[in-house]
Order: C-alpha cells, then structure tokens, then sequence
C-alpha cells in the first residue's frame, strides 16, 4: 500500500473542480483501504466546503464522522489512532484554527516517530483550508503553513490544481509520515482541470515547473501560483521570460528542481500569502542564499501577506493578498536590478 | 400554537423557568420590575429586527459573513440586561444582541460585520469586547479581567458566553477553571442551541448537560431555559450579585435553540430535519413568550409593538447611512496598531501597498 | 504508627479502601486471589527498591533528571495489574512503576532516563508508551488508540495516568471528553498526588474532588485511597471491564501523596513543611498496610521479604550493568527516525556532524 | 512609566549571575508599578530557576502567585489582565512548554491591538528559559522564538548578558506591547556581570556589537553569543578578524546594525540553538538576501540545531547544540569561500 504509481496510460479522465478532486481522492483513500478514517469538524455532513460530501453515506459513521469541537483533540485523535496502527485523515476546518493545535503537532505528531525509535510511525494525513481570497471571516484565511515546517517529523504538501489535489493526497494517505495537506480555499471552485479516474499519486517532494522561463524564477504553491502564472504572462508582454515553479510541497522540498531554475535563471523571486516575517518564504530565501548564491544576479524579493494580520471580508483584502500586479513588481525589482 | 410545539422538550428538563412557553406565570416571586420588563421587551423586538434585516444586508452584499441569532434574542438580552454598567461583556461571533443591549450603535455593529477597522474599534467605556470568532479564546480573557476587577476591589463582573461547540474546546476548561481557582468575579453563559454548525451537543459530548461540568471547577452550575428573558435575566443578576459578594464564579447553561441556520453561508438542510427548529420557531419563541405576558398584564399593545418596530427599521437605515458613509479603508490601516509604534520594515510594507495602489 | 498518622485526611472522604492504612480489612468481598495479592505485594516492593536505588544513581551522575514515585506505587501496580496482555497504557513521567509492571525491563527504563535512544524504543508487544514528558498530552490520544480498539472489536482497552496539576492543562478536558463522546473503552487515572511541583492541589482548581469532572464529560468518576493497592486493582479491573463491555470510559481519582521531591532536581523546603509527607509516610506507606495484611493471613514472612529485596538488587545491578554496554549514541541517533526516510537535507546534517566528530 | 532610561552615572553595582539580575528586575518592576503582576507555574517559591525568589514575600500573593497547570490559561489570564489595563509578567516554566499556548499567542496577545484599533493595547511581558545546555529531560531546552517571531504584534527579546537582562527586562515592562523575553537556561548561573543597581533601561530594538571584526559577521542571541565568542577568539588565533553582533532583540531588529555589519564583512554567519528549517536564521539569512545582497562575498552560513528535536539528558547533547567549534566550521565556510 506505499507504493506509488503515477497515472496510469490509458487512464479515462473527468474535468472537475479541487473540492471534487479532494473529494474523489478521500473516496479513493478509504475505498482502498479499510484503515482509513476520516473525520474532524462537521466532516460527515461533507464539511463546510463540502469536501468529504456523501462519503459517510458510503462509508458509515465509524469511518467518517464528526468530532466534538477542539482542534487539539482531532490532533490528539488522530496520533492516537496513528499509534494504534490506523490512518487517520483527519480536518481542520480552517488553517486559520490550527493554533489550538499545535501542542500535539509540535510535541507530539511531529516526535512520536523518533520518541519511540521507528516502534509507532504514524501515517497521519491533516487536512486543512487555508489562505483567503474569498472575503471570509477574521481568522478564516490565515497560512499557517510556515509555522508547520518548522515541526521536524511532518510533511507539507500544497496543491495548485485539481490533478496534483487528488494525486498528492493519495500520496499522503501511501506516505507512512505525517503529512499536512493545505487546500487553498480560494481555488476550491474557482479552478478546474483534468483528473483521471480512479488511484493515482504524484510523489511528494517534486516542483512542477508550472511555466518555463529563463529571466527569473518565481517560486510558489498553493492559491498563488495562478497569480504568479498571471503576472509571468503578463511579463511576457514586456518582453519578460518567467519561469513559474510550482513547489507542490514544502517539505520535503524539491532541492534540485530549485537549484536548476535558479541557476538558470539566476534571479528569484518567492511568492506566498503569508506573513512575510518567518512566512515558508524565509527559509527558501535562506536555502538559496546558503546553496545558491554563486547563481544570484539579484536580490531575493518576496512577495507576502503583510507583517499583519489577514484583514476580514472584502474591506481591505484586495490590499492583503498578492495579485499578479504585485508579483508583477517583484519580478521587475528582481530584473531591473 | 401547534401540538407539536407543546412537546415538553428534554433537553429542558431542570431548567428555571419564570414564564410557561405561553407566556403564562409560573414564578411570581422572579419577575423585575415594569421598566425592567418593557426593556427586556424592546431589547429583545429591536435585537430581533436588526438580526432579520442584517441577513437580508448580507445576501445584498452589504455585510460579510453573518452569524445570525433569531430565536436566541432571549439568552443574551436577558443576561447582558442583569449587568450593570462597567461590567465586562465578552462576545462570541454570535453576540450582537449582546451588544446592542450594551450600547454599542448600529452603524458600530454593521461596520464590524462588513470587516472595517472602525467596526473594531470598541469603546472602552461600553466594556464589551469585540466579537471572539475564534472559539473559545475569550474564557481565559475573562478570568483574567475578573481577576484584575477582585485585585481592584470595584464589584465590577466579567461575564463571557460561549456556545454548546464550543466548550469542547481546551479553553474552555482552562479559563473556567482558572477563573474557578482564583475565586473572580466571573460568569461563563453557555448559551447551548442544540448545534454546533451540524454537530448536536449529544454528539459534542456524553455529559447529560454541560452545567454539570461546573461541580468540576468548584462553583455552582445553574440551567435556566434560554427562551425565557425573565429567567435568563434572573440566574445571570444572581450570578452577578454572587461574583459581587466575593463568592466567585457561576456557569450558566442557557438551553435555546438555533432555529436558522449557522450563518449566512450555512444551509442546515444538509444536515437536519427542520421539524425541531419549527416546533422551537412556533412554541418556544421569546418574544412572543414575554409579549403574552405583558398582554395578560394590560402592559403591551399592537400600538406600542408597531412604534418600536417602526422606530428599529428607521434606526437600522439611519446607521446604514452612517455605514456607508465610513471612510474608504487607507492602505495604513492594514498596517496600523499592530504594534504602538509601527516596526521600521512596517512603514516600508505601507510604501509598497501605496506604491502599488499608483500602479492599479 | 504516630498519632499524626492516625489523624484522618480530608483528602480522602469518600474513597474505596480494601484495607486500613494498620492493613485491617475493611472489605472481605474485593480481596482478589493470592496470586494477584502477591503479584500486587512483590510489585509494589520492586517498584520501591528500584526507585530508591534511581535516586541515587542520578545522585553519581548515572540517570537524568529522575521523577521519584516512592510512596505512590499502589497506584501504579494496582492499575497495571489490573489490566490484561495487550491492553495500552500511556504513563507520564512519573510511571515508571507502570512500566515495570508492564514488563520493561530494567536496563531499559535505565536507559530512557539517561536520555539513551535505546531506552526509547518501546517494544510494541508491551503496549506501554513512552513517558509522556509534556503534560497531557497523552489524554487525547488515549481517546483515539481506545476508539481504534472499539472500532476493531479486540475488547482492549486504553488506559492513561495523569497527575491533579495535569487536570488543567485544556487537553485533559479535550482528550477525556473525546473518549466519553465516543464511548470508547479508555479509563483515566488521575494520580493524585497533592501537589504539582510547589502547587498544592487546592489551588489548582477550587474543585471539591477531581473525580466531580467525570459527571461533566457523561461518565463515572471514581475515588479511591490510591495507597491501597488493593482498592486500585479493584477500581481499575472494574472500569476496565465496563469498558470491554461497551460502557464507555471511567475517571478514577487515586488519593495519594508525594512524600518525595518532585523530581530528583526538586527541594520540597522551598515551599512546603515537611509534616503532611512524613504523616503520609509513616501512616499510609502502601507496601507496609497490604504487607500488614498478608503477614495477619500467614501469606509473607520476612524471609520472602528479603528475598524479593536480594533478588531486586541483583537485578537492578545487572540491568545496570547491561544498562552501561548500551552502544555509543552515534551522530545518526540525532537524525533518525524523524522521517521513515531522511531528507536530503538531514543527510547533509549528519555529514556535517560526522565531520565535526573527526574535527575534535 | 513608559519612558526608558539608559543607565545613570555613577549607578552603583554588583557583580551577579543572569538569574539574579532577572530576579533584580522583576522586584524592581514590582515596585514601581503597582499594576505589574507576577505569576505562572511555581512562580510564587521563586520558579524552578529561581529566578523569582523571594518575591511573594515581598509582594504578597495578589501580586506574584502561581496558577493552575496550563500554559493556555497562563497567556490568556495575561491578555484578560492586559485588556483590564494590568501590567502582567507571565511565565512559561520552559520555552518548550509554550506550544499549548500559541493559540492565545497567535489569536488573541498578538492581534487584540489591531482588532481593538488600539482601544486595547497589551502591555505584557512573557518570560521564558529556553534552550539546552544543561542536559535537561525532553521537551526542556527548545528554543521556539522563531514560532514567536512569526506572530505579528508581538515583540521578542533575548538577553546574553546580565546587564542586558536587568535593563531589556526593565523596558519590555514599560514597552507598551507584548515583549517575549527568552531567558537561556544555560547562562542563568554560568555567567556573571557588573549589574547596575536600581532602575536602568536597555533599549529594545538596539543590537550590540560583542566583538568587533571585519573578516565575518556572525550574527547571535542569548546562549549562543558566549559560544560565537569563544569560535571568533579562536579564529583570531588563525588570524580572522570575526565580529560577533549580539541580536539581543529579534522583533524589533536592528536592521541599522545588521547591515553596517554585513556592509563591512561582507560575509555572514547565523547561530542559534533552533532547528534550522524554520528557526529565525531563515528570517536573518532572507533579510540580507534581500536587502544587503550587494555586499556579500559568500554564501549565508545557518549554524544550528539540526532538523530534529533537541535530544534529552547528557547522551547526545554534544552533538546537538552548536558549539564553538561548529561555529568555527561555519566561520571556516565562509571566509574560505
Ligand atoms: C477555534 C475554532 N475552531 C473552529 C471554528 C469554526 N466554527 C465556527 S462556529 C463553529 C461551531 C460553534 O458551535 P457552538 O459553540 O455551539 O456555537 P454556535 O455557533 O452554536 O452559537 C465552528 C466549528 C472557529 N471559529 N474557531
Ligand atoms: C505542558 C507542560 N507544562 C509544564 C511542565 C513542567 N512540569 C513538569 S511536572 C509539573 C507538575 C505536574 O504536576 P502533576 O500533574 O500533579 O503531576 P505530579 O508531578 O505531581 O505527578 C510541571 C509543571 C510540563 N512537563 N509540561
Ligand atoms: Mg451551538
Ligand atoms: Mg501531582
């Protein structure tokens, strides 16, 4: 059950959105593998973005089903449920709602591994919506995600479209590791694609090189990289070739696919929605600046959430979260340089 | 009043309640006095109003995400009416009753529901805090500010509500507890509607009711029916005056019910039956509960009804007026007060949102 | 036995005793077989005598910080042997007594207080977790290796330890709650020992009884003199079997005292008169009362008491000595096992550790 | 109260241990200002360290008392009091202790400024030991400022010295902020200095040059900046000239002296206890790649904990937690480069 297999030739595919992905994948998971076990706030009614719709009128209570009301305690559940041998896929409502938790990921799902020396590895996928663009609540559209990887032992995995979602979470369900897996909720229904039916994986740990270029290399994941994706072609227009990496997981990092894109282009820019003080953007800038610095022809620029909170509803989101113009301005301080 | 409304509803069982679902008295010994009464009255109709007119604004676009309370009006008018003023009123997002009873005006309140700094900024002097989305949170916080009103010495309460959900969570315990270890001047309302978005409490926890947790933290457990204003305001006064005497801390279970869905986004079709939330809507509604009463007492007329609804719709356009007319959002405001002084990389961020607001 | 020792302590009204802290019987009818009496006897004894001999190889600088638990190990060997093969325990830092009644051998509980890797490879067959060092953290995950177990119908059960300061931190509350939601077949033991490093119990929580929890989360709470073994044994083997009846879990207060320091790094006169401890001490030491008893049926004799005491020694020198030929932590200890496989990037770390040992 | 002072001539003093000089500071405190409150676990007998001795006699057990077991409540009891317009002084027993706590960090002590729009301003201090060095259990020498740094509205300090304890300690009370105070474990009673008696104030936000260099700037804080000293008097031996910036305050940092520093070396390396992925020489090593680039004649060296949790007890300390000479390996990379 580890093994991962890409897609498969041959393999009949549907256009669907990345909830409908996320959805097939969860129904793939626990079709597969009786293990499996999916719950967590208002999960069984399909959960507030209807992620897991109908998969407990498949599967039953005992596999999909409702948790009382505590972050820690769905963390908690779960390691629990890891050390006996089971796979839990286990959802946070929102990343925004991760804080609570934090106690049993840091102390406790990311050390289990090493605490009992191999003895009771847990193969924990943690599913959470994250980043805004969808004018939510106060704390609804935080991105936790660096705050994440700065726990040894879990992994972190952020699709960008609907192939990757369903390939990447079947990954994470094979991986024997934690693995967190952030949904951006702003991509939920706003993007479509091709997925093939039935069981695949794309392996952890792999960039996709979302768009080639040769001026400048924009690193990102997750809700930004359509931006990003937006401000190379409009880049492309002044004359500008972009090279837009998909990172698809942050840890374990893509090293190489990095290296290559930056030796090439020896420019960089790093894109995501989180703060910028200690946002995943400061350890690629750190691993670039300790690994490839011989290549660099410019700056690091990162385009971030500012060092403040995600402001709420509409007010003021179009000044938070980066869009293309931004990135845009990024990559011409990168270029100009 | 259909059969189904005067099914005795279990999850009442044990409560405290002054008036009968039909607004007949059951305990005279309990009921405030007349001016008391008529603004529990009006409290409740104008809180009413404002919920059923705010979800309207909201599938207009006008306002955000909201948390509506219709049917709930009751728990939080008739425990933020007990309070004196300068005691401490901490919200859930679920709150805005809570907050018109203290004073905070509507274009106050309309503003904070469309996200806009000014809607944050509460007054200090109204002492209710803004509106806690993150559950929970707010339990410690209480503890913390009874604890500074006890060291002070000023008689002065710090009363918190949270929902059914919500007290699974860690904070919950920990703040009620702390409070309970200090002996503060703390009220805790678990304001428990049956549901946590598609979650019901039976499903939340085994416990029989969640005032029986309070045994557990030292300090008395109080269940009151939550539709009834006359009993909600009559346990949450004498919690107050418990807290005032330097006796410490009181859980309330206030049982109601969500009759609407969650929020505006929310659609309980996917998951309940709507027959309990009818039976609670037609039986057990608050208003029309404590306007019998005040009927049978010769104290209320379809005259004054019209006038306060008609004065409520005048006062939600006037603050809709206002609302509208806040100021655009600056680009500072993103940036502003988050810390007194703004770090020196902060006023360079601000430069990039403006520099970027040239470019668009 | 002292007057002082005789003074009854308001600590545990309304606990199961089996017997009297002078060994008396009190209830014929929960004397369990003389098997169990002499497992229960023989346990507590090796518990002790390893415990004192820990404390004084952290004295020559041969453990770690070491939590002494003298005093307390009714608690722990009453509730391990209470339990069947294959049934999970999950202990804190204080549980060592719980290990070696599940069957850890000595050089290995050796080597987990000096830190070594080894001691930390917890044989699964055992079904004990590792000390758990950050407090409650293992409450919740109680909840899910009971569920798991329900869900697979095996009949197991899963039980923690915690102490009363452990009861505040929030994921008791989650993690007990959790259970009790699920029915799952967990049982919670709060050792309760008084104090929580200098804090004693009555101002961690201004509740009466910590068993008064149990009510809030719809189970059955449990007090027990947690110095009679036999009353332990007796509380745990019966929510264990509720549990594998499909009952749910149980909370279980265990009364006891640290007479000891904290830990092996802890003065108890920085914050406490010694009179309370050397009262408990004297009065209610758990070995002396049930050897009491065994004595007055003609089951022990000093000579077995020797006996046991000469063999433990013996054993505790070899599992030294085995504890000593441990291997040498190499630089991939620090690095292993993090993930199933290292990243490129631990393997890099460990070129440089490696590079640093040849440096030096 | 909130004006802060440098230290006045002819200030007497005493020679005393970091500890004493904490302790020294929080009587002070106390003294000054009635609304300053002490208090979390064992804080009344003077805390497991000591560092708040004899102070419950002092001040009475209104004023300085322990709480129930948890360090939510701890950080939640400080924002109540805050937002009640109280000065608390929380502590978190060990840094590592501080994860069940990040909810009231990250949700509420950091963002209650902005969601009040200064209506309520917390004036808190945290204190914390953190950090390895004296072979403490599992979970009792973490190092979690990075966790702290990536959670906007709060402010974090890191004293190396006992003069700087007593005067950054001093400020981060009258700081009209929350100020996290990062207290090393292993220098509480390892090392001495002259202490200024009375009040005295070290500004937060100032970093300070603890050896002067211009080969390499090694860039410290708190239990690693006698370690940078040790390696930078041992490369002079090699002939380097290392300059060893003392941080002190990593939110606010010292931009000003950071880039002199690197402007003049042109060459850097971090230090800190933390796990290198995600620990706060991610942040430093992105903010010279961003900003001082031009200046650099070598990659940006990381000398850190490694990607795995800090190990319990004597056994495998050692070849955690960076020591000289690591930081002389480090040191070596860079101007060798
Ligand atoms: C820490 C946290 N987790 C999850 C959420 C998402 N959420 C918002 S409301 C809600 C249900 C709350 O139910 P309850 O406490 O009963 O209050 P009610 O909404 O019924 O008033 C959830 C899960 C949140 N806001 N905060
Ligand atoms: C989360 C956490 N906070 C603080 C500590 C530090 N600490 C270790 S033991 C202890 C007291 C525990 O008291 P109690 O739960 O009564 O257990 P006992 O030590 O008495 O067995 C504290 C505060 C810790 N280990 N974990
Ligand atoms: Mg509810
Ligand atoms: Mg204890």
């Amino acid at each position: 059950m580890t093994a991962t297999t890409e897609r498969q030739a041959g393999q009949k595919s549907k256009t669907m959105t990345m909830v409908a992905a996320v959805n097939d994948a969860l129904r793939i998971a626990l079709e597969r593998d009786d293990k499996v076990m999916l719950f967590g706030e208002d999960v069984g009614m399909g959960g507030v973005f209807r992620a897991s719709d109908n998969l407990q009128t498949l599967y039953g209570e005992e596999r999909v089903f409702n948790t009382p009301l505590s972050e820690a305690g769905i963390m908690g559940l779960a390691v629990g449920l890891g050390i006996a041998g089971e796979k839990p896929i286990a959802e946070l409502q929102f990343a925004g709602f991760i804080y609570p938790a934090l106690e049993q990921i840091n102390a406790q799902m990311g050390r289990y591994r090493q605490r009992t020396q191999g003895n009771f590895p847990l193969s924990i996928v943690v599913r959470a919506p994250y980043g805004g663009g969808i004018h939510s609540p106060e704390m609804h559209a935080d991105s936790p995600e660096g705050l994440v990887a700065a726990v040894p032992g879990v992994k972190i995995v952020i699709p960008s479209t609907p192939y990757d979602a369903k390939g990447l979470l079947l990954a994470a369900v094979d991986d024997p590791d934690p693995v967190f897996f952030f949904e951006s909720i702003k991509l939920y229904r706003s993007v479509k694609g091709e997925v093939p039916e039935g069981h695949y994986t794309v392996p952890l740990g792999k960039a996709r090189i979302a768009r080639e270029g040769s001026d400048c290399t924009v690193l990102c994941y997750g809700g930004m990289v359509e931006v990003c994706l937006e401000a190379a072609a409009a880049a492309e227009g002044a004359g500008l070739s972009v090279e837009v990496v998909d990172l698809r997981s942050l840890v374990p990092l893509d090293l190489e696919t990095i290296a290559a894109s930056v030796q090439k282009t020896g420019r960089v820019v790093i894109v995501h929605e989180a703060t910028r003080r200690m946002g995943f953007g400061a350890e690629l800038s750190a691993i670039i600046a300790e690994r490839y610095i011989e290549y660099l022809h410019a700056p690091i620029v990162r385009v971030t959430g500012w060092d403040a909170p995600y402001p709420p509803f509409t007010a003021a989101e179009h000044m938070y979260r980066p869009d293309a113009a931004r990135v845009a301005s990024g990559i011409r301080k990168v270029v100009e340089y | 009043m259909t059969a189904a409304t005067l099914l005795p509803d279990p999850r009442l069982e044990g409560t405290l309640s002054v008036l009968a679902p039909d607004g007949s008295l059951l305990r005279p010994d309990l009921v405030p006095d007349d001016e008391t009464l008529l603004s529990l009255y009006t409290g409740m109709r104008r809180a009413r109003v404002f919920d059923d007119r705010a979800m309207v604004l909201q599938r207009q676009g006008k306002l955000g995400v909201y948390p509506c309370f219709g049917g709930m009006e009751a728990t939080q008018v008739g425990a933020a009416t007990a309070l004196e003023h300068g005691d401490w009123v901490l919200p859930t997002y679920r709150g805005t009753a809570l907050a018109m009873v203290r004073g905070m005006s509507l274009a106050h309140i309309l503003l904070a529901w469309r996200g806009h700094p000014a809607g944050y900024q509460v007054d200090p002097e109204l002492h209710i805090l803004p509106f806690y989305i993150p559950i929970a949170n707010q339990i410690p916080h209480t503890a913390g500010i009874a604890l500074a009103e006890k060291r002070r010495g000023t008689g002065r309460v710090a009363m918190a509500f949270i929902g059914d959900g919500g007290t699974s969570e860690g904070d919950f315990h920990v703040g009620v507890n702390f409070a309970g270890a200090f002996g503060a001047p703390a009220i805790f309302v678990i304001e428990n509607n049956g549901w946590a978005i598609s979650t019901p409490t039976s499903v939340q926890t085994a416990a029989k009711n969640l005032a029986s947790r309070a045994e557990g933290y030292g300090m008395p457990g109080v269940r009151v029916d939550g539709n009834d204003v006359l009993a909600m305001y009559h346990v949450t006064r004498e919690a107050a005056e418990r807290a005032r005497r330097g006796e410490g801390p009181t859980l309330i279970e206030a049982i109601t019910y969500r009759i609407l869905p969650h929020t505006s986004s929310d659609d309980p079709g996917r998951y309940r039956e709507e027959t309990e939330a009818q039976a609670w809507k037609s039986g057990r509604d608050p208003g029309k509960r404590l306007r019998a009463y005040l009927e049978s007492r010769g104290m209320w007329s379809e005259a004054q009804e019209q006038q306060v609804m008609q004065a409520m719709e005048a006062e939600i356009k006037a603050a809709m007026l206002l609302a509208d007319q806040a100021p655009e959002i600056l680009p500072e405001a993103l940036l502003e007060h988050i810390y007194a002084e703004p770090l020196p990389e902060m006023l360079e961020q601000l430069e990039e949102i403006r520099a970027l607001g040239a470019l668009e």
